[in-house]
């Protein structure tokens, strides 16, 4: 572990970690299928099913589940959670695998960092940038007289504090 | 046969509609036009619903109105209603005898739901043959018979030994047969009860003392049943020993709580050949005794020997039963276990049984189902039993290290049961449990009067299940026994002394041995015993024997009716 | 009523039609909308997936932020309004996390309590300003349009943590349509999702999701589809374009190309005070709007 | 000798009631609903033998009324109980019936021009009634009553025109409700269940989409008394329906709302309804989309299998996610996951029959203070020893008997009924010769 990582946050994200796993409830479930049934992504993509990712949990198989790609394929929908009947939510269950397999160092879509390195520089996402009407006219904020858009006022502060709970969870 | 001048018959024709199941095929109204032009007949009507209270009234008041002595009714089963209708015609003062059913509608307007015309005319017909028959009724005088309050209950198991002391206290006699020689059944195989992990000896040790010490039942254990002669109220019984002494009782009701047994699942997925493939009663032995260290991973394999070709019925009590003992091997051990039960569907009905199925699932009990078609495979090794099941919840096959596979194996008929169901002269079900009455308004009454029937003799069932089954005959049997005397159906043989030829053809065939021979060798019959079921009246070479109230004459003129003769 | 207005990367980055709409009407409805400064991306939902305590981080300073101007805070889009009520919930539940995450906001000098009310655009509109009050406000009213209501997945669901609307039958987005004189319909997929989380991880089941959605709509004989939030905004309106472009690939079928108006509800509600296309960023939508724009505009004339 | 009070007129308070007066014992029968039969009268036909219900039904319901020791007591409650086993004191309130059953026929002719249509109760909701009603052809006592809260007389002072058309001047608005004291040995408490209103499951739609039906009312729609005499129309466009699929566990095996447990016949009388579907029009495409097929009961396995490979339902594993409803043709589309092959897909539907669960009647809260009998964490009524003991409570005197302390099937709860009685013999029988007071 390098040493700019802070012992004490590792210690704390898996803390957390931990509690979720075991909040996830996944041995109670009845495999009705209806988390599945009502999930938009399963009807497209075969490999894709959220009541077989819970019987896997359940069966303790998560090690097999953070080395697949199917855990970053959720549009977050949160039909799964609304509908289960026995309050498990394999949505919640698919964010804690998607942060166990970043710790891991299993290989997720490259989207995400790209975001992350945003964030940690600009505050942002996404710089405002130049967008084009229906007329292909090119507008800004400045041109729709709109304010500029805001960041972190201290962007060095609010690199090194969440750049350093970022590199507490393993990745970035 | 009644003398004195012949009694001009004056019909009633009553034709229901029944809502729509006869009204909505055959046409209702032209049947009471024709039933009121059919010799004999002086009054027909219609209504909606003759069994409903003012379809009664009706019935009670058209006999008054029109002082008819003989009442047809052109509606459904006699099954369920010809009773109903038989006592609306006493309470009008009219023996319940001088009475006919035409069935118009599981035999003609259901069966014939696509033809309505020709539903009608089969209807007239049906009718016409009621009407001719009813012509020739004659009164019947219905034998009235004292009833023993003394009970004979079959089976010292919890299901016995309950009806047995609710009878006592509730003032009977009862004698309690027990084939073992000592009384509790299969409870005493079991060590704890789901599903609340009950001691067994808990439940059964308080019912066995005070069964033994109750003044009101005579137990007799390593003891069977020899033979039963008799009838409700008045049955002989004769009970053996083992020793082979004999003792002769009489009792006014019988109940059967012969209990059931657990198959032994041999050739099935190793049991015989590995002795790490046990069944869930041995697991019980071995919590008993305590024989199961070093035991961390348990398989057990659900529907052993039951939802199959050869026995096509649901156990009922083997899935709570896995997930019982698998709570127990997980609460039990100081060491992690692993539990996994494969099942087809999980039968963990009711409130108490979801929630210990939850329970279960909490305590990491890992459920997988496996398809009928493709069911689970044991391999023994050396160190391990292998099971590989394919789950297709998973679509995948799985294979599981075991040191303990636990068949489920479901509750079968006694081997006795065969025996005894000839003794007591009571049918057995397809799958070989005892048949009832009925399966859902009589699930604790023979079709036979004065026997009953509860516990795993009428099929698997939990201890709850069984006790309230034990508590319902211990009402059923009291009922006859409560009131003392009974009246039994007029409907039964009389033999002619005249024509009796001594040939004793009857007494081969009486399936109810109701009928004996007389020291001037003439064939008797005992009309309480008699069931009317007419084998002895069809086989009498002489034509020596008459059925009461269906006569060679009644059911002649209802043949010709049928043939559309309706002349007297 | 004086909101904290906390635009998010989307809106602040290229969703200006939604901002320059909002900003338009709220303050006709006597809403006072005060900019937020220092304000940070929510964490949805790169760090909800990655780091999920960095997530809590930045939702919880924004709120801190908030609390600072002693204000509620509005948002206007979906996924920050579900960020911000997830994060306080968490933080409630979790007493150490709180602590973990209020320590590392005073390196920042900021304070969060958690003392502050999350409120969403359709929950500001419908049960803090109401129907009656916006109808008043309707000079043009939208005779004879018929547009399908997407609250979108965070507005309605999960109902276990409370949202503005309910989850299988939510309302009050089509009681505000009607409001402004249109007409609305339920239709089965109203509760569906646009698919635009999906973006990172595969683009053509994303914009298949999208499409399924649009081509419903369309079938129904809606002349256009209205929402409250950024996301499924780009996805029917910015992204309606490169559904086209493979539309034969999703439908497997030689079917039309599909043209559904997109619009946020903020604009179509200037437009039925009378307000300029171009004061509502209309110019800024992809999607086929301007006959129907016309159509409204026109009767304002 | 003492008599026993049973509460409840369903089938298991009706063979309780049986028992006791065929043994001589007397009875007092207490009956909230204008007739006896429960919920038994409102089916068509009953698993797994197809009886046709009314018929097995009815005969047991006019023994009840003819019976001359069951004293019968409709529109009634027990208001008040006192005393202990072997002596209670129980406060019977009659309401008002407005209707003197002496005289009352039960031809019908009021109802016919009564103005007032309300749902009616026996129907589930699918038929009418009037304000001046008998609940069925077949009611016990066929006597009519007036539903003082929707009658025009009561509500606005005017109409009366039942009591112009009575041929037995029968109607007597001025009768009054009247509190009857009985003394009795024992209570046998046999209220029977409810079914649960799924409307909270929002994304099945039941409320909101007229094409989904609860099973209680399907029944009612297939059964010959039923409002369209058995025709499958369904409520949107009383179109025949073809494609019909039955949901299970809807609400039961449910953490989240209804309730936890497993309410055990809905698999038997979802197979029932499908074969009933299937005998009415065998090109019917009927599915029954399940769990874990509750198949326990004497009887059920078979029947499961003749209902698939005989009849040609359709059995498949997996609870559907979403039902949708088309806005034009109101046609419906079940999403599912088959769960034995993973594979998500549709299917457009006619008729959705939602199998509910059975939960506890509200007025148990009200029963149990009144009896002083505890109720379970469900609020069924709580047997003293559901293994040992599953017919008294904690009350000595107080049995239970039938769904009002849990599922069950109707054998189950006769066979609870005759056990009750023999409880209530055991204790007349102890109190006579002279044991505990």
């Amino acid at each position: 572990m390098s040493d700019d990582i802070d012992k004490e946050q590792v210690e704390f994200v898996s803390l957390l970690l931990q509690r979720e796993v075991s909040e996830m409830d996944a041995e109670v479930c009845e495999q009705c299928g209806k988390c599945t049934s009502a999930c938009p992504v399963a009807i497209y993509m075969e490999g894709f099913n959220p009541r077989r990712l819970i019987a896997k949990v359940a069966l303790g198989r998560t090690d097999e589940l953070l080395e697949s790609d199917t855990i970053w394929t959720c549009t977050s929908c949160l039909k799964c959670k609304e509908r289960c009947p026995e309050n498990i939510s394999p949505y919640d269950v698919i964010l804690v695998l998607r942060n166990l397999a970043v710790r891991a160092g299993h290989p997720y879509p490259a989207g995400y960092d790209e975001t992350i390195k945003a964030v940690l520089e600009y505050g942002v996402a996404q710089q405002p940038r130049m967008v084009r009407t229906r007329a292909h006219e090119r507008r800004d904020r400045a041109s729709l007289g709109l304010p500029p858009a805001e960041k972190p006022r201290d962007m060095k502060k609010f690199n090194e504090v969440l750049g350093g709970i970022v590199r507490a969870g393993g990745s970035g | 046969m009644t003398m004195g001048e012949p009694i001009v018959p004056r019909i009633g024709v009553f034709v229901c509609h029944c809502g729509i199941n006869i009204g909505g095929i055959v046409d209702v109204p032209s049947v009471v036009e024709y039933a009121e032009k059919l010799p004999g007949v002086v009054y027909a009507e219609d209504n909606l619903y003759s069994c409903s209270s003012d379809g009664l009234n009706k019935l009670k008041e058209g006999i008054k109105q029109h002082n008819l002595n003989r009442v047809v009714v052109a509606s459904c089963t006699p099954r369920t209603h010809e009773s109903l209708f038989q006592d609306a015609c006493e309470e009008a003062g009219l023996n319940k005898y001088l009475f006919e059913m035409a069935n118009i509608r599981d035999q003609c307007s259901w069966v014939h739901m696509h033809e309505p015309e020709a539903a009608t005319e089969k209807a007239k017909g049906l009718v016409r043959m009621a009407v001719a028959k009813a012509r020739l009724l004659e009164p019947q005088e219905e034998p009235e018979i004292d009833i023993n309050p003394t009970s004979l209950v079959i089976g010292g198991g919890i299901s016995g030994l309950t009806s047995a002391l609710s009878l006592s206290e509730q003032g009977f006699k009862v004698h309690l047969v027990e084939k073992q020689p000592e009384l509790g059944g299969m409870l005493l195989q079991l060590e704890k009860l789901f599903p609340s992990d009950r001691d067994s000896m808990e439940l059964l040790r308080p019912r066995i003392d005070s069964a033994r010490s109750n003044p009101n039942i005579e137990l007799h254990t390593t003891s069977k049943v020899k033979s039963v002669k008799g009838f409700i109220g008045n049955f002989d019984v004769e009970i053996e020993s083992q020793e082979g002494d004999v003792k002769k009782l009489n009792v006014g009701t019988i109940i059967v709580a012969t209990g059931a047994e657990n198959l032994e699942p041999v050739g099935l997925y190793g049991y015989g050949e590995d002795e790490r493939v046990i069944t869930q009663l041995q697991l019980e032995k071995m919590f008993k005794d305590g024989s199961l260290e070093g035991v961390r991973t348990v398989v057990m394999i659900q529907c052993v020997g039951s939802r199959n070709e050869e026995r096509p019925y649901c156990s009922r009590v083997c899935c709570n039963e896995a997930v019982k003992n698998a709570l127990l091997l997980l609460k039990e051990s100081g060491t992690r276990r692993e539990v996994y039960i494969l099942y087809r569907d999980l039968q963990t009905y009711g409130t108490h049984y979801s929630s210990m199925e939850w329970d279960a699932k909490k305590q990491g009990v890992k459920l997988i189902k496996y398809q009928a078609e493709r069911p689970p495979e044991v391999i023994s090794e050396r160190d391990a039993v292998i099971v590989n099941v394919y789950s297709p919840l998973l679509d995948e096959e799985m294979s599981l290290r075991s040191d303990l596979v636990v068949l489920s194996t479901p509750l079968i008929p006694t081997e006795d049961a065969k025996e005894l169901s000839q003794l007591l002269k009571v049918p057995l079900n397809s799958d070989g449990f005892f048949m009832e009455a009925h399966v859902k308004l009589r699930p604790i009454d023979f079709a036979t009067d004065g026997i009953y029937l509860c516990g795993t003799a009428h099929s698997p069932k939990d201890v709850s299940e069984s006790i309230s089954q034990a508590l319902g005959v211990a009402s059923r049997a009291a009922i006859p026994m409560a009131r003392g005397r009974l009246r039994t159906a007029a409907i039964t043989a009389e033999v002619d002394e005249s024509k009796c030829s001594g040939c004793g053809t009857c007494i081969e065939l009486c399936p109810y041995n109701a009928i004996t021979k007389d020291e001037r060798e003439i064939a008797r019959i005992t009309s309480a015993v008699c069931k009317g079921c007419g084998v002895c009246g069809a086989s009498c070479p002489e034509r020596a024997i008459t059925m009461h109230h269906f006569t060679d004459e009644q059911l002649g003129a209802e043949g010709l009716a049928a043939l559309g003769r309706v002349d007297d | 009523m004086k909101y904290a207005l906390y635009l998010g990367c989307t809106i602040q980055a290229e969703q200006f039609g939604c901002e320059i709409s909002a900003r338009e009407v709220l303050p006709r409805l006597g809403v006072e909308l005060v900019d937020m400064e220092g304000t940070s991306c929510c964490g949805f939902p790169a760090f909800s997936s990655l780091s999920t305590i960095g997530w809590f981080y930045l939702s919880a300073r924004n709120l801190a932020l908030a609390e600072n101007l002693g204000l509620d805070i509005l948002t206007l889009c979906n996924g920050c309004y579900a960020s911000f009520v997830e994060t306080k919930h968490n933080l409630e539940e979790n007493a150490d996390l709180k602590g973990f995450i209020q320590e590392k906001l005073r390196q920042e000098g900021l304070e969060y309590t958690g003392d502050i009310r999350v409120i969403h655009i359709i929950e500001l509109l419908h049960d803090l300003i109401g129907t009656e009050k916006i109808s008043e406000t309707v000079t043009n009213p939208l005779k004879g349009i018929k547009l399908a209501a997407h609250p979108g997945c965070h507005a309605i669901r999960p109902s276990s943590l409370g949202r503005p609307d309910n989850a299988e039958n939510p309302q009050k987005l089509d009681h505000l349509i009607t409001a402004l004189g249109a007409e609305t319909m339920d239709y089965p997929e109203k509760t569906d999702c646009c698919g635009s989380m999906l973006a990172t991880a595969s683009g053509t089941t994303t914009l298949t999701i999208a499409a399924e959605k649009l081509k419903a709509v369309e079938g129904y004989g809606f002349d256009g589809l209205v929402t409250t939030c950024p996301f499924c905004f780009q996805m029917f309106d910015g992204r309606q374009g490169e559904i086209n472009d493979i539309i034969d690939f999703i439908f497997d079928t030689d079917s039309e190309e599909l043209e559904v108006p997109i619009f946020y509800y903020t604009q179509l509600l200037g437009l039925a005070m009378g307000l300029k296309p171009e004061k509502l960023g209309l110019e800024l939508n992809l999607s086929p709007v301007d006959a129907l724009v016309e159509k409204i505009a026109g009767g304002a004339k | 000798m003492k008599s026993v009070l049973v509460i409840g007129g369903g089938i298991a308070g009706i063979q309780a009631s049986l028992d006791l007066a065929d043994r001589g014992i007397k009875v007092h029968l207490v009956e909230k609903t204008p007739s006896i039969g429960g919920v038994m009268a409102q089916l068509d036909k009953t698993f797994p033998t197809l009886d046709c219900s009314m018929c097995i039904l009815a005969p047991k319901m006019i023994e009840c009324f003819r019976h001359p020791n069951i004293t019968l007591h409709t529109l009634s409650e027990v208001s008040k109980v006192t005393g202990s086993a072997g002596d209670f004191y129980v406060n019977i309130l009659e309401k008002a019936r407005y209707v003197d059953a002496s005289k009352c026929t039960g031809c019908g002719l009021c109802s016919e021009k009564c103005p007032v249509r309300l749902p009616s109760e026996f129907q589930a909701g699918m038929g009418t009634r009037k304000a001046i009603y008998m609940p069925f052809p077949q009611a016990v006592p066929l006597v009519a009553c007036i539903d003082s809260e929707h009658c025009l007389y009561f509500q606005k002072g005017v109409c009366r025109v039942c009591e112009k058309l009575c041929p037995a001047v029968a109607i007597d608005y001025e009768q009054q409700p009247r509190e009857v004291e009985v003394n009795v040995s024992s209570i046998i408490a046999a209220t029977g269940f409810e079914t649960y209103n799924p409307q909270e499951i929002g994304e099945y739609g039941y409320g909101r989409y007229k094409n989904v039906l609860t099973a209680l009312e399907f029944e009612r729609l297939i059964c010959a008394s039923g409002p369209t005499g058995g025709k499958l129309e369904r409520p949107s466009d009383a179109k025949i329906s073809h494609r019909i699929a039955f949901v299970q566990c809807v609400g039961s095996r449910d953490h989240r709302v209804g309730v936890p447990y497993c309410s055990s016949i809905c698999c038997m009388y979802a197979t029932k309804e499908a074969v009933l579907i299937k005998e009415h029009d065998p090109e019917s495409a009927v599915t029954v989309f399940y769990i874990d097929l509750k198949v326990f009961g004497q009887g059920f396995q078979d029947f499961v299998e003749r209902a698939r490979d005989d009849w040609g339902v359709r059995y498949i594993r997996g609870r559907p996610g979403e039902i949708r409803e088309h806005p034009f043709t109101k046609d419906l589309t079940i999403w599912y996951e088959n769960t034995d092959t993973g594979k998500v897909s549709k299917t457009e539907v006619d008729l959705v029959v939602l199998c509910t669960a059975m939960v506890p009647r509200p007025e148990n809260k009200e029963l149990a203070d009144v009896l002083g009998v505890e109720l379970d964490e469900y609020g069924f009524l709580k047997a003293q020893d559901p293994l040992s003991n599953p017919i008294e409570t904690n009350i000595p005197g107080i049995y239970v008997c039938g769904c009002c302390h849990g599922p069950r099937d109707i054998p189950e709860s006769i066979t609870e009924a005759s056990g009750a009685v023999a409880k209530a013999a055991e204790l007349i029988v102890k109190v006579a010769d002279g044991g505990e007071g």
